[in-house]
């Protein structure tokens, strides 16, 4: 099998291999970025930037719960200004894509952000609008398809670089906000972030994370998170991305065939930083098994009737 | 993934020691942390207040044991508990100090005492040598005398005070540049300010002597995910937070030098 | 402390201790219910009854996934006027009550056979308007506050009993169907059925379930269950009882905590059947630890500012 | 609560034997189900087609062996299938017959024969006597005589057909009266249509004697919470197959008389 079995290309991002590090995780310095590369990631996405510094929130921040962790770390950043010397710089030792998050609390805000990263030399722009924890950000932008429109638009206005929006699976019908995204001209879809939850302490009594809610990720919301990659692809011809508890070669299998082109690892990374290699490793064995010739091929068969 | 570890345990405080004016030390229950190895924290959680890291001081017979300077709002609060108050605990997280025979250095500032000294009690029976080098601002600040005392002989321990309240009136790393050219050393550790960390690794180094050095920095998962505790390519709270010379070279662009805040960013230390 | 400690009163119920069983599990037969009652539950719930028979779909009905399952069973059920007989039965040998869960393809459906329930002898009715997997019915209503007030008005109108309504966690902001129910005459609500999820195999590339998509239950959704009967304790005074993931008294009491006056068991009677007792026996020793004298002291405690 | 048993293994058919006109016996490679014991059942996904209970049939090295009888959609696709072809597993589920020592008797009728001569090989080198008692419509479909034969002492086994193309002409339940009468047995197992297994009872429980029968009912779950096995107070999938005389008492309302259907209600047998 040719090497390039796993490279794949989608809304003019060119990928050698179909993993990457999802948003928030590691994902302050341009020397994380690049251990992550060095670990087996096609590409990397960094923490959510905003236009101002953020500290985030106090601790607890993390909270392990059945199968994954709940966080609620605030969006903790150093700002677009600060942190455009960290994209430069990464960009002269980071030889896979490095993919800049982006939040805001309006339209201009994200569109003056995602601008900055982008002449800051990012390859590509991820919007979170579905971080489930900070207020009128994240989540209420993403859970409503005018105001996520209205995002995208101005964002794609104001940057020449392939536009990836994160949606939230905290909505009642994930393909609406998808439909609105790519309307509006997201060129690929990022699904998804975390589900809203909480951990209360049956001992003190009290919601252990200083914010009370959180979002929870890992193995716990794999099925939910494959399911919303399955209902978008069901509906629209869009690269998605799957993000949500992936942790093995067949947990990004099962992504693939439900209709991502990519995955995004997070919560997996706290077990395992090599778990990019052990992933892109074990997806290639199992293409060759099954004698498919690029991953390409079995992106959304598993919707064949 | 969830692990055993990870996993939030609400316990009690059964024992507050003073330790100086400044640092007490809080014994409680846990089936995990009770069996840490020197070198490795704890995440504390001080219910409705903070989660802060801690550096397991003791461990044994099912408790554990940290000593906590207080410094802010969540050590104050930490100090203004009393036996009995709940907490909670994650860990044990992060490496451990690798154990060495031959003759061994510990070379300790404030609080970083404490890992050291649970290090020094493992080395004690399987060292030839075992010298314990403490510096504090004052007399009062000196943690863990007694405690250093029943482990190292006299001869090997060397005390230092800013003020001259107690042994050398100087910093922790002057007595250190002839010690470590008078006598051969098989291994160095450290753990304390990271100014003095940096001073001290810089003087193995001219020495070519091994060093492992016990690193501080914001923590907040604690678990290798959030990037707070970042320097270099490693994360303290997971590849450390003991690292040895040739990591610590790697990192020696930021030691001693900058560290990420809260929000992220790049400040001086 | 009085054996009492742990009986509740709410919209009309009385329950001698706080656990039911689910609804959909174990959920036919008269004998069923008497064992349940037997293992130690407060309430049974019956499976969802609707006003024809249905088969439900072939299998793969249940597939296991990280710290739960995902389940599509397709709403088997005999219709009410068959199962009518059962309930009757029921009666002359339960000694808990008896709540049977309805659903339907209209607000008249919903209205006929809770009516025919009612009359059977049901203790209260339960209205199923979250099954993510049975199309027009189920969440398609409680995922919509317009149509969800106009079965909750018909039933409500239609029964002389309390009137529950289990809502879907498969939305942006569960307070707005909570809301929606409550004003159109919901006695209490139960939160939450299960997310909507995929289980996806990498072997055969195929979805596992017949029924391609189904709903997660079990420890997994905990996190989230408990979330929304925060975010609806936070907004309204409505009796909620918690569901989702409970298996043992810690979740039971931290449900308490987040306002639920009850749980429901559902997925972990498949580990054992005594879950009732010993989450009841649980939640007995934690309240004469704290020195409460009843559960009801500690409803919804994690608000306290 | 996820447990290696619930989990859907998917594996490849290794081999496929003919055993009658209608019934095949498939090997399958799997790590849990070959640790089963007599009486344990599995699920066997048929992708795209449906999910199915079978009785184990043999366990051992790696492999396990089920003998389906083809008679509606699912069984007939896996029927056409070949070896080499995909199937999914979970399990093994449910009890397991006792062991019993002394005098035993097996009474099978179609593929209830298949857990049966499992369990008599199981119990072969520990019973005073093994008798096997096999009925069956005709002569082609008697199943596994030659195993049977392998494991029992030919004066032990008695076969019947409706048609009389072998053994006696009769059904299973005819010789039973007087080789009940007649002999001593210490335990009594029996698997097969549910008739047959009904009038079996009755005639252990004229005699006092005690049984062991596994029942077959409609089963989507396997682990004991949709509902749709349900016997009385028990669930066939998770408190049985295998049910005891006691058991049996309390269910006679419904053994041979009626089941639950695909939708929940009582349908006769
Ligand atoms: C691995 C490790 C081991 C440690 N071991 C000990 C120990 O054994 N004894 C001891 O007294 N202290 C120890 N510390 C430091 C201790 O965690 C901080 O003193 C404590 O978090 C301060 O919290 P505060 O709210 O009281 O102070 P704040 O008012 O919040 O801050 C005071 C100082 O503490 C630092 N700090 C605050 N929060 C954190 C955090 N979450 N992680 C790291 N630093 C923080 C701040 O940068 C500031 O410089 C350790 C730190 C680390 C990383
Ligand atoms: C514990 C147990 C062990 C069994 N062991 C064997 C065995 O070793 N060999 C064997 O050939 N058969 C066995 N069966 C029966 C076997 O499961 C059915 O024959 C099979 O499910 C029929 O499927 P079908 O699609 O081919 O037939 P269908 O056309 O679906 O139906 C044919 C008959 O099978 C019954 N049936 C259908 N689906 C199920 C189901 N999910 N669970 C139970 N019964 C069902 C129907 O009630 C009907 O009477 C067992 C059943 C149970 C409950
Ligand atoms: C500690 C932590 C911090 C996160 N921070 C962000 C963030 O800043 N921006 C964002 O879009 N997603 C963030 N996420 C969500 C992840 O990118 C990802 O969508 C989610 O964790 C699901 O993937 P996983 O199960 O692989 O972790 C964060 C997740 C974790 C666990
Ligand atoms: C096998 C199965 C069948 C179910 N059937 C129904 C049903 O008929 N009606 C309903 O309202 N909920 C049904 N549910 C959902 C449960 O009642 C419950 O809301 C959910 O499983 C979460 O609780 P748990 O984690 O304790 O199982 C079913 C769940 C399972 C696992
Ligand atoms: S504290 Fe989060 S990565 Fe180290
Ligand atoms: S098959 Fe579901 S309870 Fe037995």
């Amino acid at each position: 099998m040719e090497t390039n079995a796993l490279s794949i290309g989608f809304a003019g991002l060119q990928l050698e291999n179909p993993t990457m590090l999802a948003s928030g995780v590691m994902g302050y310095s341009a020397e994380s970025f690049h251990r992550i590369a060095k670990s087996g990631a096609g590409a990397v996405v960094t923490k959510s930037v905003g236009i101002q510094p953020r500290v985030g929130y106090v601790n607890p921040t993390v909270v392990q719960a059945a199968a994954g962790l709940i966080n609620a770390m605030g969006l903790p950043n150093p700002g677009i200004d600060v942190f455009s010397e960290e994209i430069k710089f990464s960009k002269t030792i980071l030889r896979v894509p490095l993919i800049v998050s982006v939040f805001g609390y309006s339209a201009e805000e994200y569109a003056t952000v995602a601008k900055k990263a982008a002449e800051a030399g990012a390859d590509a722009i991820e919007l979170n609008v579905s971080c489930p924890h900070v207020k009128q950000t994240g989540a209420e932008i993403g859970q409503n398809p005018k105001i996520l429109a209205e995002v995208v638009q101005q964002v794609k206005a104001s940057i020449n670089k392939p536009l990836i929006v994160k949606l939230s699976p905290n909505v009642a019908d994930i393909t609406v906000l998808a439909e609105a995204a790519v309307k509006a001209g997201a060129d690929a879809l990022t699904a998804v972030n975390t589900l809203k939850a909480i951990a209360i302490d049956a001992e003190t009594m009290l919601p252990i994370l200083a914010n009370v809610k959180g979002g929870l990720s890992g193995a716990a919301v794999k099925p939910v998170a494959l399911r919303c990659v399955y209902d978008i692809a069901e509906k629209f011809e869009v690269p998605i991305i799957g993000c949500g508890g992936v942790s093995n070669w067949r947990d990004a299998v099962e992504f693939f065939l439900a209709g991502a082109s990519a995955v995004q690892i997070g919560t997996a990374v706290a077990d395992d930083i090599e778990v990019f290699r052990s992933v892109t490793k074990g997806v290639e064995n199992y293409l060759r098994k099954k004698h498919y010739r690029s991953v390409k091929e079995i992106v959304g068969l598993a919707h064949r009737k | 993934m969830p692990t055993a570890n990870n996993t939030l345990r609400t316990t009690q405080i059964v024992q507050i020691r003073t330790e100086s004016p400044t640092v007490k030390t809080f014994v409680l229950p846990d089936r995990l942390c009770c069996k840490a190895k020197p070198g490795q924290f704890l995440m504390l959680w001080i219910p409705g207040i903070d989660e802060i890291p801690l550096s397991i001081m003791d461990a044994s017979n099912g408790l554990v044991s940290v000593s906590v300077k207080a410094v802010g709002d969540a050590t104050r609060h930490l100090h203004a508990m009393a036996a009995g108050a709940t907490v909670g605990v994650r860990g044990p997280y992060g490496n451990s100090f690798t154990e060495s025979r031959g003759r061994v250095l510990l070379v300790g500032g404030g609080t970083g005492t404490a890992p050291l000294l649970f290090l020094a009690k493992l080395l004690a029976s399987k060292t030839e040598r075992l010298s314990f080098v403490e510096g504090a601002k004052t007399k009062d600040e000196l943690l863990f005398v007694r405690e250093i005392g029943g482990v190292c002989q006299e001869k090997n321990i060397i005390t230092t005070t800013e003020d001259g309240t107690a042994g050398l009136q100087c910093l922790v790393t002057q007595p250190l540049a002839s010690l470590l050219d008078k006598d051969r050393f098989d291994m160095i550790y450290t753990c304390g300010p990271e100014i003095m960390v940096k001073k001290i690794f810089e003087m193995t180094e001219k020495r070519k002597l091994p060093i492992e050095a016990s690193l501080e920095r914001l923590m907040r998962c604690g678990i290798g995910l959030c990037g707070s505790c970042v320097i270099g390519k490693y994360r303290v709270c997971r590849d450390g937070p003991v690292f040895n010379a040739a990591q610590l070279r790697e990192m020696k662009d930021e030691l001693g030098i900058s560290k990420l805040g809260f929000d992220g960013s790049r400040i001086p230390i």
